[in-house]
């Protein structure tokens, strides 16, 4: 079989396995009216699906003046075989950390953005992430899905009526989020100590000696250097990921503003 | 599910008696086995039946207790439903292997009593958004013989018609606090009117006929059985095919033309029966589980 | 993992043994492995070792509504784990039954025994209430864990300090330990478990027996008591049947323990409390000890960062520099973009066959999907859906529609024509845009 | 305690300096290798079971199969244990020469004893002691690091949990003890590349330090044998 | 309840914004939509439905229905698998069909489902049992002795009809994993609206379903004209009405057939054509 013999090709041939559909709105599979804001994203075979749903809560006794971001990655066992039905697995809590600490760090979203009203009432944004076709390099698909899906949230006005003191929804008044910043992951995977390539399939991680994924965001800062283990780096390549992950980051930006662009002006 | 297992010869010898509107056990297609109906066997409970169908043993208790009512009808009280397949009804019940019935059960249940019409609802409520009666209803099979749907139904039936509960008043002071008062006398009850509540009826495909009141080895030849609530005025209230096998479709509206015969006979022999007991009043000598 | 099993030849040795009143560690019937209490840096957490079995307790607190039959009264919360790291037999996740027994006997001990103020928890009245949770891990299991861990749980308690806190109206304020020093928990009294071995159907007695000695026992007691020879708690498992001497006896042994054992518990946490007044070291590092060939210390080490920015400046001038981008956006149709090339995606790939396929069916006439589906914005001067007729869409010359039209037998129409250009229109439903691909 | 701590270090010379380590190796009976490491008050028990018996799920044909278990000492382990248990357990797979020892389980429990900052650095510590303890054989050792970034950008070198919540990032990493490579990394926060490298250069220079006291360690356990 | 450890967790107790909107405002908008859409409405109407199969690169065999309504279903089959606990509930000789239903946690409207929590599974397994009863009389499980094929639904939005479009899309998922079946079950969903004489309505959206006062899903192997699943209840009336609403089920169903067929044509065609590259390219 052709397809069994596939070479392994150093650094520079990564361009190779680069393709993604963003569909962040509208009238596709990846539009869920019932979210408040939702994106599928292609990475190859990789698909995968956000939704985000807003709802009110109290904001936590110690930080009272900040709203709440609840990410989660499911792989559920219809993505592939790999998984099995039930609660999440390893991978499937460990990418969900992965996506709660890009948040985090790169402050995409300021928590006091969510609050609507001090110690009283804030925002929580549930972030499901679901992966629909399991062909590897699922975090830098989950966290594209989720940055197209945060970009196309809308969430309805909120008051708080002063004399009942309750709090008052206009769901015809609706406002974009306000995205700070635009994390994007890229991910490669290493094979024996030398080779890296770039957005690597279910196929080549499986072969692969370790993986790494980087985060950076529109300042070229890095917002996360994750390499659970595997075959051990220099600086100097960890330097080259870093590089090819800076301009990664600058594709992904033009075609998510160029998405966004294109259903905003209705 | 509880089922036992047939030889070949053995199905064929019941299809064809079957086919003959002759079953093993004497009955023809539309026959029901003789029911044993009593209400009222378990004290703690605000209403309970037992009842007997042929070797199914089915025993119901409703227990009404004070809870919210849900949000999206503030107005109104609720009824649960939990079944228990107890591990004396057969062997594979132990342990969790009861759960998956127990909670078909009770999910078909729930569809049956979806319709607004069956239990009035608004009678449970206390006071809107804050108060209103819950009615737990537990099944509890305690043997498997054929037809366990159909038997619970009536066992619900009867013990919905034998259930009181308390009379509360909502007494309201100057500051618009409201405050709930238990009735004192223990004989001033609200009771529920069951004239609309509907008992299931299945019928299953065996051959080229169908059957009500299916027993154990009736069912191991059954592939597919079509599952009606009937209410005592013959109007269908819910329906479900069950099993591995499909339907014609000519053969469900016969189906659902004999449900609703059958079914209609079935509610004016239970409510018969109920009323009778309910004459004897506490006079009645209690049967229990031992009788 | 699975658990090792006892040999019938180690059964039979360490039995006879006991028969003849000696036991493996060299100890007498009634002796008490040794004791080691060793606190953490934290309130509330120390470890206990009794001979090899080794105990970490922590105790936390929180603020929480009370339950509502006990509005004046904190909550209490213990919980015993058996780390996977005690033995090899013990697996996460599992609930095992000697684990649910150890957590009711921790329960009965420290709970029913109302050793611990649960009054003085409360903040304000049926509204916040301190919530305090012991947690007990079991690091290395040999034998008597119960007798470890009451110790290792009293210990712990009597050594947490929950923040000060002030009520004023509705205001609940909760101090730093900086602005406020810590509170400890009012404790009336500690109940200690002692546990014994029975032999030979009770013929033969062990007091806090090891691992060993437990997989080999018929019955054991489990006396809970304080130093005011109070009875917290007794049970007799295994199924036994015990003299009443015998109990007695016990509970005698039980009395002289417990009192050992208080005032180890009572000197080590003045010894801590001490330290800690005075300012000196403690914490786990401090109990380690220093003579142990095992055991290593090293100071606080300098590591020389002179010239760090210099070298990661040689390695980022090294690497490449970020090249041009290359990858420009496809805009498909509004919402949907792609950038890069390769490897084609399963589901992408339908517009383009989707195509091929329709100039082959041209003239069957097979119903392909319904399509009455509202457009919007642009397309809907040219699409419009009316009701009983077929619905007919065509602005865009390349595109193929198919239509059913419920009713009836299904027509469809179709226009179409063999350009490939690049699609302009939107079609809402059926997802037959074509792209323009760059393979082509 | 931790305003002591930061004071000596104050006086050692910028915030370069690893606090005081400490560990002791095979102070658990039951396990085949168990290990205790303390940096400053944070402490780390290790304890390891294997190369034994294998369940027929988890066994894999051409290796052993490692499971890493993080344990917190408060609560149940939740989707941020597990993820630094892929964590650890990807690095220990990639030094732990598991191909000799195929069909087997080996199983690494770690639990947190105190949290005062670089628990992690800890834990990767503590499981490369457990290995080592074990006699298991290795590729090479590996060591962990974490270095924040105080507001002022300035590298501070094993932070306590203060200087953690103070620094603008913290970044973690596992280098190896043949090639000083990098094995792991993870960070918090965010930073700019130069810092990141000039972040991973100290963790390279005080990984020397460390490996130091493995061998040290290593060297009085075996001194008297 | 013992908490969730296995994802991450929000506030312990959150509303959807829904709850607080002013007075009136929700169902006015619910109702301006419904109305329009309801007044004109034939019951007979189908609504739009798009099937595809064959598109998920890791499953044997997948498909997607959506429907006009906005109901997205996603279904993977694999095909026989050795069973893990052989003879386990099955009888010796047959395969058994593993059905399973998971619901995106946006995928209904108002508040989030919470994932793990015990009344969402107790619906996904609810929903799990509906399909396999609808599939098995439609799969030759005897032909696949002691083996196991399995099916999983994945809900992504429920505009209503779910249960339907998940059977449509779990047959066509079979059918595309080259698993031997009789026929495609083919299913539709009905409700009748509130009102004595509201007439029972083919495929209703999700604001028609929630107004019901009786829902009824049916599935239809058609080749053979057989039935494989009723489902249905709600307010009591007469058999004749029930069979009336029955027969336009079913009729809804045969008119669908012919969509489905299609896709799965399109998907083996597609497939030849994969491959058929494949092959040129391995010679060349």
């Amino acid at each position: 079989m052709a397809t069994a013999f596939k070479t392994v090709e150093p650094l520079e041939y990564y361009r190779r396995f680069l393709k993604e559909n963003c569909r962040p709105d509208g009238r596709e599979l990846g539009s869920i009216t019932t979210a408040d804001g939702s994106a599928l994203v292609k990475l190859g075979n990789t698909t995968v699906i956000c939704g985000i749903k807003a709802e009110l809560a109290a904001p936590a006794v110690d930080s009272a003046n900040k709203g709440y971001i609840v990410p989660n990655v499911e792989l559920p066992s219809l993505c592939s075989t790999r998984f099995r039905s039930g609660p999440p697995g390893e991978e499937a809590q460990a990418a969900s950390q992965f996506i709660a600490d890009v948040i985090e760090n790169s402050q995409m979203i300021a928590k006091e953005d969510l609050c609507i009203a001090n110690g009283k009432l804030a925002w929580v944004l549930y972030c499901d992430i679901i992966c629909l076709d399991y062909d590897g390099n699922i975090l830098d698909a989950s966290a594209f899905a989720l940055l197209a899906a945060l970009k196309n949230v809308q969430l309805p006005s909120v008051t708080i009526n002063e004399e009942t003191g309750l709090s008052e929804v206009n769901l015809k008044q609706k406002n974009p989020l306000i995205i700070r910043k635009h994390p994007v992951a890229t991910s490669f995977a290493i094979f024996d100590d030398t080779l890296l390539i770039v957005d690597p399939t279910a196929e080549e991680e499986d072969l692969a000696t370790g993986t790494v994924t980087i985060v950076t965001d529109d300042e070229d800062r890095l917002c996360s250097v994750h390499k659970p283990g595997g075959s051990p780096l220099t600086g100097a390549k960890l330097q080259d990921c870093i590089t090819r992950a800076i301009t990664r980051h600058k594709e992904v930006k033009k075609l998510i503003d160029k998405v966004i662009k294109s259903i905003k002006p209705k | 599910m509880a089922s036992v297992v047939l030889s070949e010869p053995e199905k064929l010898y019941i299809v064809h008696g079957v086919q003959e509107d002759l079953r093993v056990d004497g009955r023809g297609c539309e026959d029901y086995r003789c029911a044993e109906v009593e209400t009222d066997v378990v004290s703690n409970t605000s209403g309970s039946a037992r009842v007997k169908l042929g070797h199914t043993d089915i025993l119901v208790g409703v227990k009404a207790e004070m809870g919210t009512p849900k949000l999206e009808k503030p107005d109104e009280g609720y009824l649960e439903f939990f079944v228990d397949c107890s591990a004396n009804a057969t062997p594979e019940f132990e342990g969790r292997g009861g759960e998956e019935l127990g909670t078909e059960i009770a999910n078909t249940l729930y569809r049956v009593f979806s319709s607004e019409s069956s239990v009035d609802l608004k009678s449970l409520c206390i006071n809107p958004r804050e108060h209103c009666w819950v009615l737990y209803v537990d099944v509890l099979l305690l043997e498997c013989g054929g037809n366990l749907f159909d038997a619970i139904s009536i066992a619900v039936k009867a013990a919905l018609f034998n259930t009181r509960i308390p009379k509360v008043r909502v007494l309201e002071d100057e500051e618009g606090s409201k405050e709930i008062e238990l009735s004192d006398d223990p004989y001033d009850c609200i009771r529920l009117n069951v004239d609309d509540v509907p008992c299931i009826v299945t019928l299953s495909k065996i051959g080229y006929r169908h059957v009500v009141d299916a027993t154990l080895q009736e069912e191991a030849c059954s592939l597919a059985s079509l599952l009606i609530s009937v209410t005592s005025k013959g109007a269908l209230t819910s329906m479900k095919k069950v099993g591995k096998g499909s339907l014609d479709p000519e053969s469900i509206f016969e189906m659902m033309e004999t449900g609703k015969r059958v079914g209609k006979s079935l509610h004016i022999a239970l409510q018969k029966i109920l009323d009778e007991e309910e004459s004897l009043g506490t006079s009645r000598q209690k049967v229990g589980f031992l009788g | 993992m699975k658990a090792t099993p006892l040999s019938n030849c180690e059964r039979r040795f360490i039995l006879r043994a006991i028969e003849e009143r000696k036991r493996l560690d060299g100890r007498q019937c009634y002796d008490y492995r040794n004791v080691r209490i060793s606190f953490g840096a934290d309130y509330g957490c120390c470890i206990v070792e009794l001979g090899k079995t080794r105990i970490l307790a922590q105790v936390s607190c929180e603020l929480v509504p009370p339950k509502p039959n006990r509005p004046t009264e904190g909550i209490l919360f213990f919980n015993l784990e058996l780390s996977p790291m005690a033995a090899p037999g013990f697996e996460p996740g599992r609930q095992p039954e000697l684990l649910v027994k150890l957590n009711r006997l921790i329960e009965r001990c420290l709970r029913n025994s109302k050793c611990i103020d649960t009054e003085s928890l409360c903040v304000v009245a049926g509204e916040k209430v301190w919530q305090i949770r012991l947690d007990l891990h079991l690091l290395n299991h040999d034998g008597n864990i119960i007798d470890a861990a009451s110790i290792a749980g009293i210990v712990a308690l009597c050594h947490f300090r929950r923040p000060d806190v002030s009520v004023q109206g509705e205001e609940v304020t909760v101090y730093t330990p900086e602005e406020r020093d810590p509170v400890p928990l009012s404790i009336h009294h500690m109940p200690i478990c002692v546990s014994f071995a029975f032999f030979q159907q009770g013929t033969y007695l062990l007091v806090d027996p090891s691992e060993r000695e437990e997989s080999v026992m018929d019955g054991l007691l489990v006396i809970a008591m304080n130093k005011h020879r109070e009875i917290c708690t007794i049970q007799s498992s295994g199924g036994i049947m015990l003299v009443k001497d015998q109990v007695l006896r016990c509970s005698k042994i039980t009395a002289v323990k417990v009192a050992e054992i208080t005032d180890l518990i009572q000197k080590a946490l003045e010894n801590d409390q001490k330290v800690r007044k005075e300012g000196g070291k403690f914490g786990f590092a401090e109990s380690i000890p220093n003579q142990k060939i095992t055991a290593f210390k090293m100071e606080s080490a300098t590591v020389d960062t002179n010239n760090v920015e210099e070298q990661a400046e040689e390695i980022i001038t090294k690497a490449d520099p970020p090249s041009e981008v290359f990858a420009k956006p496809i805009l498909h149709t509004p919402g949907t973009a792609q950038i890069g090339e390769g490897m084609e995606n399963s589901w992408g790939d339908l517009e383009e066959s989707e195509k091929e396929e329709a100039v082959e069916e041209e003239g069957e006439s097979e119903v392909t999907a319904f399509e009455c589906e509202k457009i919007e914005t642009e397309d809907t001067s040219t699409m419009r859906e009316t009701k009983d007729e077929p619905i007919v869409l065509s602005d865009s010359e390349e595109e193929e529609v198919v239509i059913l039209e419920p009713q009836e037998l299904p027509k469809k129409t179709r226009t179409q024509t063999s350009s490939k250009q690049e699609t302009t229109s939107k079609k809402a439903f059926n997802k037959r845009r074509k792209k323009k691909r760059a393979a082509h | 305690m931790a305003e002591e701590e930061e004071e000596k270090m104050a006086a050692a010379g910028g915030g370069c300096c690893l606090r005081p380590f400490s560990c002791e190796q095979g102070l658990l009976s039951r396990p085949d290798g168990s290990a205790a490491f303390l940096q400053g008050d944070t402490s780390v028990l290790a304890g390891l079971y294997g190369p034994a018996e294998v369940k027929g799920s988890k066994e894999l044909p051409d290796r052993a199969a490692l499971e890493v278990l993080l344990r917190p000492k408060v609560g149940l382990p939740g989707v941020v244990e597990r993820s630094r248990e892929q964590l650890l357990r990807q690095t220990c797979e990639a030094v732990l020469l598991g191909a000799l020892h195929p069909r087997t389980a080996v199983t690494l429990v770690l639990q947190v004893l105190s949290d005062a900052g670089s628990l992690l650095s800890c834990c990767l510590n503590a499981a490369c002691m457990g290995l080592l303890d074990a006699g298991l054989p290795l590729s090479s050792l590996f060591c962990g690091v974490t270095c924040a970034l105080d507001p002022n950008g300035a590298i501070v070198l094993d932070p306590t949990t203060r200087q953690e919540q103070e620094a603008r990032a913290v970044l973690t990493f596992a280098i190896d003890s043949t090639e000083r490579k990098v094995l792991t990394a993870t960070t918090k926060g965010s930073c700019s590349v130069e810092e990141m490298q000039q972040c991973l250069v100290a963790a390279q220079r005080a990984a020397d330090t460390i490996f130091q006291f493995y061998r040290d360690s290593v060297r009085r356990k075996y001194s008297k044998s | 309840m013992p908490l969730d450890h296995r994802r991450v967790r929000g506030p312990e107790e959150s509303q959807p914004p829904e709850l607080w909107a002013a007075a009136g405002e929700v169902p006015v908008e619910g109702e301006e939509g419904e109305d329009k859409d309801a007044a004109p409405r034939d019951p007979c109407d189908l609504r739009p439905l798009f099937a595809r199969a064959g598109l998920l690169s890791q499953a044997e065999g997948s498909a997607y229905v959506e429907l006009g309504g906005g109901t997205k279903v996603l279904c993977a089959a694999w095909g026989p698998r050795e069973a893990a606990e052989p003879g386990a509930a099955a009888p010796a000789g047959t395969g058994r069909l593993l059905c399973e239903f998971r619901r995106a946690p946006f995928a209904g409207r108002g508040a989030r489902w919470r994932p793990g929590s015990a009344s969402e599974r107790e619906a996904e397994r609810e929903a799990a049992a509906a399909l396999q009863e609808a599939l098995e009389p439609a799969v030759r499980l005897a032909r696949y002795p002691r083996a196991r094929l399995a099916v999983s639904a994945l809900l992504l939005q429920d505009g209503g009809s779910a249960l339907a479009a998940a059977i449509s899309a779990a047959s066509l998922a079979l059918a595309d994993a080259g698993v031997e079946m009789y026929d495609l079950a083919v299913g539709c969903a009905l409700c009748r609206s509130p009102g004595p004489a509201a007439a029972w309505m083919l495929q209703p959206g999700e604001p028609e379903e929630r107004r019901a006062v009786a829902r009824l899903t049916v599935a239809l192997l058609p080749a053979l004209n057989q039935v494989s699943a009723v489902l249905g209840g709600g307010q009591g009336s007469s058999p004749d009405a029930w069979v009336q609403a029955l027969r336009l089920g079913l009729d809804g169903c045969h008119r669908l057939y012919p969509v489905l067929r299609q896709s799965l044509l399109r998907a083996a065609r597609r497939r030849d054509a994969t491959a058929a590259a494949a092959a040129t390219a391995a010679t060349a």
